[in-house]
């Protein structure tokens, strides 16, 4: 699988401690979902950032989509809280 | 005329004024978000996701222009540290008729509050906390949905919050 | 705070949103009547009733800070002669959240439309007219009435239009 | 009957041809439609103005009334068109 750019904003970018970072996702990551499993293994930071999936909401190359989407050719992915602006 | 700005500096209304007279129409109804000065909050600091966020205030605004055939849509959010009483976001839909500018002016900010990728973090005292979505803000963005029968947008959004 | 002005001067946007901000509160909803540049109208003139203007307009306030707690309600209505692009009425309304701030506002602009005694002269060339009454501004201001449930109100409007 | 001060706005005034008059009912005069009908016989400027009742609207003492409202004990009677601001 090809190289994917992680973002990540507000408490999970706190709590992973960098706003984003190049992963390589093994062929069994099909979805978003599948992605922040994966993630979480790689370390505390991440684990805690993603303990709660209800409270995170997802990203493919800027266009929102829910976390069962398909990664598909991805090139950016993004993992953060609600948004809350305004 | 659609004017979309995402800024460090603080919202000049009567500058964004200006620009939503100009479009020639009758009527303009506007929103201003402001940081509260009344809960104990010192700091406020909005962070976003650069190129997403644009997008996303473009298609609100661009939505709002379709829906009610605007002359002027405007939205403009500020981001980085604030303090109370600066103006957070501001937003502005110009019409021929009020009714048209109104509810442009109350979809614009509804949408925004539920599409725009913000996060607020609030300082009281040594305290620092993300601010939590609220129901509210998705509800109040659904009633434009149910209203236009756009059943495939809905189920989108319900799919995100889900 | 409720700041009514009927007056000959323009509309300054800049003051009025610093006193609607100056309430302290989350969210300011405004709208503000333009005379359109649009329809080949030279100039705009603006009768009143002196004194039972500034009554009505009270009467209008007051009625949305009590409905919505607004921290603020401002009614700037222009009088005499003015021209394409200018401010005809600025409303503005303060509340803690958005959702009353955008109603109170609306509720506002509704009111004044049937209640407050102006009256619009438009000349185009040599050719003055007064503008008709729309009837789309009893129903807009009805509907305020109708979830009120104060049927003795609408009973009032309704006497009064037939 | 104590006098009453007209007064008049927009094309009521115009057709009228002055913005405010005192007037002096008979007693057989005793709502504003009524008022209204005395005026119309003083003048063409009245009679032109106050042609089509439908298209007047009144208020007594600045309170916004109906026509067949009672006249009482009125100091101020404002006649005119249905308004237009904002």
């Amino acid at each position: 699988m090809a190289k994917i750019r992680m973002v990540y904003f507000a408490w999970v970018r706190e709590r992973i401690g960098t706003g984003e970072e190049m992963v390589e996702p093994p062929a069994s990551v099909v979805t978003v979902g599948d992605l922040v499993d994966w993630l979480a293994e790689t370390s505390s930071g991440h684990a805690e950032a993603f303990e709660n999936r209800s409270r995170l909401r997802a990203a493919i190359d800027q266009d929102f989509v829910p976390l069962d989407t398909p990664i598909g050719r991805a090139q950016e992915i993004a993992i953060f809280p609600p948004v809350t602006g305004g | 005329m659609i004017h979309i700005s995402v800024q460090q500096s603080p919202i000049d209304i009567a500058a964004e004024m200006t620009r939503a007279e100009a479009a020639g129409a009758g009527a303009v109804a506007t929103f201003t978000g402001l940081v509260r000065a009344d809960d104990g909050v010192g700091t406020l600091e909005l962070e976003h996701y650069p190129g997403a966020t644009e997008a996303t205030l473009l298609k609100v605004a661009e939505g709002g222009v379709a829906r009610w055939q605007l002359s002027a849509a405007i939205i403009v959010h500020r981001v980085g540290p604030m303090h109370p009483g600066e103006r957070i976001v501001f937003v502005a839909a110009t019409a021929a008729h009020r009714g048209a500018a109104l509810e442009a002016c109350a979809y614009l900010i509804d949408r925004l509050k539920t599409d725009a990728p913000f996060w607020k973090r609030e300082t009281r005292g040594a305290d620092a906390q993300w601010v939590e979505a609220r129901d509210g803000d998705h509800a109040a963005a659904a009633r434009w949905e149910a209203r236009d029968g756009d059943h495939a947008a809905a189920a989108r959004w319900e799919a995100r919050d889900g």
